[in-house]
């Protein structure tokens, strides 16, 4: 078979990967100049997203959670749920409105009663393992029997690290009282540790993105192009 | 008492009564509801807001018995399966107002009307194969070669390319902000530049390359290296990039991340009360 | 003085098209050259390795994967080289996704990896499907995964896998692996039950922000991103999709460095050249 | 290592009442009239000395809220642009204000109208200059990008939830010598702006500003009582970290503070129970 047999979209696989291709080039269109070839392509992504969207979240869902257990299993206590979540779609009426919030209240209530939970099961094993970094080599906390002491100065330094930094970032998160003073340095020393922090995300957020595009590149390169790039 | 045989057609029958008679009963709420002045409104939505919450909260705080368990804990399951069913349907409330928003300005022949004929043609069709294929996986509908052909070229090859290609969109802006927006203006500015190029070369190849293949810097940290810490054998180990970036990572951000998450979670307890009790002004 | 202030005020004013260009020539160049990079494995790594490591066969764990399409570049690599280990250590597996999009993503790709691996569905691995409500979803598996899930996503009620014999709650898994762009670790720590250890898979934004996570051992390991995907199939010994990425990573990390160093240089010469 | 129930240790029962103890308290006091106090951010002083600068220009002033869907945050971010429409209203500087989602858009028309009314120059207010471009990330960016450039924007004020489109504003705006101050919770987006903006206001110092400049009861209640948890939160650290250094960090009393099964531990250590 020539080799433009198996390039050009002939068979079924091969019309997909075409596709694929052609939305790629349709929305990298945007980074010349906004264009109907973009627009197109992009209404056409948004109603492919939404059409999708009924699949799982309105069949399977409801038809799991509401749909088996009534039709299926005959608890009849589930029939009220589904019309009473109805009230959600008369959020567009003017006179009706209202009436949306009873079901968003629910959701934001239920909510607001769970995150307790989470409050206390995500931040405070937070704060117990910052209490177990010890500032001081002594022999409760190490075993010095041997003498050498020197092997856990990196660590307690890091300790000391930890906790100055932590503390001057909290400090500069206050706002009830005038940043005076020592106060005032501390506050400042934290918006620089914050930017440490934060210089670490950019890092990473820089990564993350050029990840998304090598993926895209590598799809056109191997799956369209053919190119053994590696990888499968 | 609370299942019914539903085996036979007549319990399904039976069942769907029940559902419908719910239906009207809500549809009746609605004028005796509207008659209710704002603030009987606004109490309402605080009873249902307050209650939701109470089960959960109440569960949470309850003391337990031997197994872990209060008297609270059996409505969890029930009450967790409303949260999906609920949770489901406003989900689908977003939809809901994309497509109503697409259907008046084709209606009412908006500009640019004709890109929302494409997106509600776009919508029925991948709708229709989606809900065929969850229901046909469900062995409620068949299974056909036509549908199995059809979903794949709308969903990985269009929708997957579509969207995975609108995020990689990001990649070429930050390119061009990096050249032409990030500016070295400040003290803060500049450590968080400097910290971002250490970790962006550390903890790629590039760093290795650096510090292992042309420094020659020690991979490993040996025991004895660890014994004294001040040998020069292990601060080279440390000096070597992606240790540094490590560090960075480890020693210096993550206890500025933990002060910010501990802002977060008193942040969100604040949150979660005021949205309990109904205390928010602005959206309620 | 005139023209040198036009070159760098002409290198500030250059097209931003120009820029994309280069971006997109230096990655096609660098997934084509066969450099062969170095690579350490990361402490996070070496966790996330260890702790799959100490798996029995016969154990049972969640995997909680939330990524759709628009992460596929960092994710996909990290859930294939996940399910590969697991099937190396004949573990059993359950996936779970909180994303409508996520649900029909992995189940094609984890079905086409598990074919490689001979694992077959509903004796080995199973998947639970879509469940709208996270925090709500992992409430109710704590405390019974049948009465929450009701059916896998291909309609057998849950009792009924041979995968899940003898599993009814979800302290009966020795883990959960969460593969995901958005927050939904912080569910998973705070909702799970007592000893049911966390893995983290994040695309590199959510990355840094886990360190404090890590510190505390909440989470026992950390794969970031591409990268993380690519040190872990050196481990694994399984060249997979991360290798190829993090040599274009390494070398567009490098552009994106020298382009913020020229951009500062052109501002600072063509200010000077008008202040001067 | 996670809690299932309060019970695993009532530390964390102790700790959340007290939050929510001093969030209510304060939140009342408010109400009743209390003047609390909140200080002001440097943020603010960024946000005037940008206002200064931008009338001596006389070119047009943004607000972008980004894609802030309604809600708290979206509603605290029109209080900061209501306090900047007054103070340029004074300079007759025109100003556009750009919104991606429709509620936004209607309640900030109402917003910006307050704010003329209030600094007295009715007749300034043009509802052309509150605009909805598009609901969707790339349309509405490219939808501002091209209005900064048009208009050779001085200042823009870029305040609210944010995703990647942020990228392109600070951009353009850089490439405009706009002056751009921003504030986000969004923390993924606050490296870029803190790079590509003169100053951006971060995480919870947005709170702040909407309620130093809205005096709102809620806010400022719930705000003081945050302040409180947070110097709780540092008195245990210390207190902690002090006690695990003398004590050893497998100390009962450690465990107390915050790990299940540490209230247990600890009264069994006290009276040595059953």
């Amino acid at each position: 078979m020539e080799w433009w047999q198996n390039f050009l979209p002939l068979n079924y696989e091969r019309v997909g990967v075409w596709a694929s291709v052609i939305c790629t080039f349709a929305i990298y269109s945007i980074l010349y100049r906004e264009n109907p070839f973009y627009r197109f392509f992009e209404h056409l992504f948004i109603g492919l997203g939404a059409g999708y969207s009924l699949g799982p979240v309105l069949t399977e869902a409801l038809y799991r959670c509401w749909y088996l257990p009534l039709w299926k299993e005959g608890y009849w206590a589930w029939a009220p749920v589904v019309p009473f979540g109805l009230y959600l779609y008369f959020i567009y009426s003017e006179r009706y409105g209202w009436m949306s919030r009873l079901v968003i209240g629910l959701l934001i209530g239920a909510n607001a009663g769970l995150f307790f939970q989470e409050f206390a099961s995500r931040q405070l094993p937070q704060l117990n393992s910052t209490l177990s970094k010890p500032l001081w080599i002594t022999s409760e906390n190490f075993d010095i029997t041997d003498g050498q002491v020197l092997k856990w100065v990196p660590l307690v330094l890091n300790n000391w690290i930890f906790i100055i930094f932590l503390l001057a970032v909290l400090t500069y998160f206050t706002f009830s009282f005038e940043h005076r003073g020592p106060v005032k340095r501390v506050a400042t020393v934290g918006r620089w540790f914050l930017m440490i922090g934060l210089g670490a995300m950019f890092g990473n957020t820089v990564m993350a993105r050029m990840a998304l595009l090598i993926g895209r590149i590598h799809y056109l390169l191997s799956n369209w192009l053919g190119i053994p790039v590696g990888g499968g | 008492m609370w299942q019914i045989e539903v085996g036979t057609t007549t319990g399904k029958v039976y069942v769907t009564l029940i559902v419908l008679a719910f239906l009207a009963l809500f549809l009746g709420f609605i004028p005796v509801m509207q008659a209710l002045p704002p603030r009987g409104r606004r109490a309402l939505i605080a009873l249902i807001t307050f209650f939701a919450g109470l089960v959960f909260a109440a569960e949470f705080f309850l003391p337990v018995d031997k197994k872990g368990e209060n008297w609270l804990s059996p409505a969890i399951d029930p009450a967790q399966n409303t949260l999906q069913i609920i949770g489901a349907m406003a989900l689908a409330l977003g939809t809901y107002g994309l497509i109503r928003l697409h259907l008046r300005n084709i209606v009412q022949q908006r500009s640019q009307w004709g890109y929302s004929v494409v997106l509600i043609v776009a919508f029925l069709t991948m709708g229709f194969f989606s809900v065929w294929k969850t229901l046909a996986e469900k062995g409620e509908l068949r299974q056909t070669e036509f549908l199995q052909k059809g979903f794949t070229l709308l969903f990985d090859n269009m929708l997957v390319p579509l969207e995975a290609t609108m995020f990689s969109l990001i990649a070429f802006y930050i390119f061009s902000a990096a050249y032409r927006a990030f500016r070295i203006r400040s003290i803060e500015a500049s450590i968080l530049m400097f910290t971002a190029m250490m970790v962006m070369i550390g903890i790629v190849s590039l760093g290795n390359i650096i510090s292992y293949s042309w420094l020659g810097l020690p991979i490993e940290q040996t025991a004895e290296m660890e014994q004294n810490p001040f040998s020069l054998r292990n601060i080279g180990y440390n000096l070597a990039l992606p240790r540094i970036a490590y560090w960075i990572l480890q020693a210096l951000n993550a206890p500025v991340q933990r002060a910010i998450e501990f802002g977060v979670g008193i942040a969100g307890l604040a949150m979660a009360i005021r949205l309990w009790l109904s205390l928010e002004r602005g959206i309620t | 003085m005139m023209e040198q202030q036009t070159i760098w005020h002409r290198l500030l004013m250059i097209d931003r098209r120009i820029l994309y260009l280069i971006l997109f020539v230096n990655i096609i160049i660098f997934l084509l050259i066969p450099v062969k990079v170095p690579t350490v494995t990361s402490p996070p790594v070496r966790k996330f390795y260890d702790t799959i490591e100490q798996l029995q066969p016969g154990d049972i764990v969640m995997v909680s994967s939330n990524w759709s399409a628009g992460t596929i570049g960092e994710n996909r690599p990290q859930l294939e080289a996940v399910i590969r280990h697991l099937m190396r250590k004949k573990v059993r597996f359950t996936v779970i996704s909180f994303d409508p999009q996520a649900r029909d993503i992995s189940f094609r790709f984890i079905s086409r990896v598990t074919q490689e691996g001979g694992y077959q569905y509903g004796k080995d691995w199973a998947h639970f499907g879509f469940l709208p409500a996270l925090v709500a979803g992992i409430k109710g598996m704590v405390k019974d995964i049948p009465a929450t899930i009701k059916q896998d996503i291909k309609g057998t009620p849950i009792a009924q896998l041979p995968v899940m014999q003898g599993v009814k709650t979800l302290a009966d898994y020795k883990m959960v692996i969460d593969i995901t762009p958005a927050g939904t670790v912080a569910a998973w720590i705070a909702y799970r039950p007592k000893d049911l250890i966390v893995l983290f898979c994040p695309t590199s934004v959510m990355a840094a922000e886990a360190y404090t996570f890590l510190d505390s051992g909440q989470v026992a390991g950390m794969l970031t991103g591409a990268i993380g995907a690519q040190e872990y199939e050196q481990l694994l010994q399984q060249e997979g999709l991360g290798t190829p990425f993090a040599k274009a990573i390494s070398f567009s990390h490098a552009l994106i460095i020298l382009f913020i160093i020229l951009g500062n240089i052109a501002l600072f010469m063509s200010r000077r050249a008008q202040g001067g | 290592m996670s809690y299932q129930h309060a019970a695993d240790n009532w530390f964390s029962a102790i700790i959340i009442a007290l939050i929510a103890t001093a969030v209510l308290l304060n939140i009342a006091r408010a109400k009743a009239g209390a003047q609390l106090y909140i200080r002001r951010i440097p943020g603010l002083d960024a946000i005037d000395e940008a206002i200064g600068r931008s009338t001596e220009m006389g070119r047009p002033v943004t607000m972008i809220p980004g894609l802030t869907a309604f809600g708290v945050v979206a509603v605290q971010s029109l209080t900061i642009f209501k306090y900047i429409t007054k103070q340029i209203a004074k300079f007759v500087t025109p100003m556009r204000l750009l919104t991606a989602d429709a509620t936004v858009y209607a309640v900030a028309q109402e917003a910006i109208q307050d704010a003329y009314n209030e600094a007295g120059r009715p007749d300034l207010y043009d509802p052309d200059n509150v605009r909805f471009l598009s609901d969707r990330q790339f349309a509405f960016a490219s939808g501002v990008a091209g209005l900064l450039q048009r208009e050779r924007v001085a200042a823009s004020f870029m305040f609210g939830e944010f995703f990647a489109e942020s990228l392109i504003f600070a951009e353009t705006g850089n490439i405009v010598g706009a002056i751009q101050i921003a504030g986000t919770i969004s923390f993924t987006q606050v490296p870029f702006f803190v790079v590509a903006c003169d100053y951006t206001i971060i995480g919870d110092e947005f709170y702040a500003t909407s309620a130093y400049l809205s005096r709102e009861p809620v806010l400022l209640g719930s705000l003081v009582g945050q302040d409180i948890a947070k110097l709780l939160f540092i008195l245990i650290i210390i207190v902690g970290v002090i006690a695990a250094t003398t004590l050893g960090k497998d100390d009962e009393f450690i465990k107390l503070l915050g790990m299940p099964g540490g209230w247990d531990a600890f009264w069994k250590a006290i009276f040595g129970g059953s």
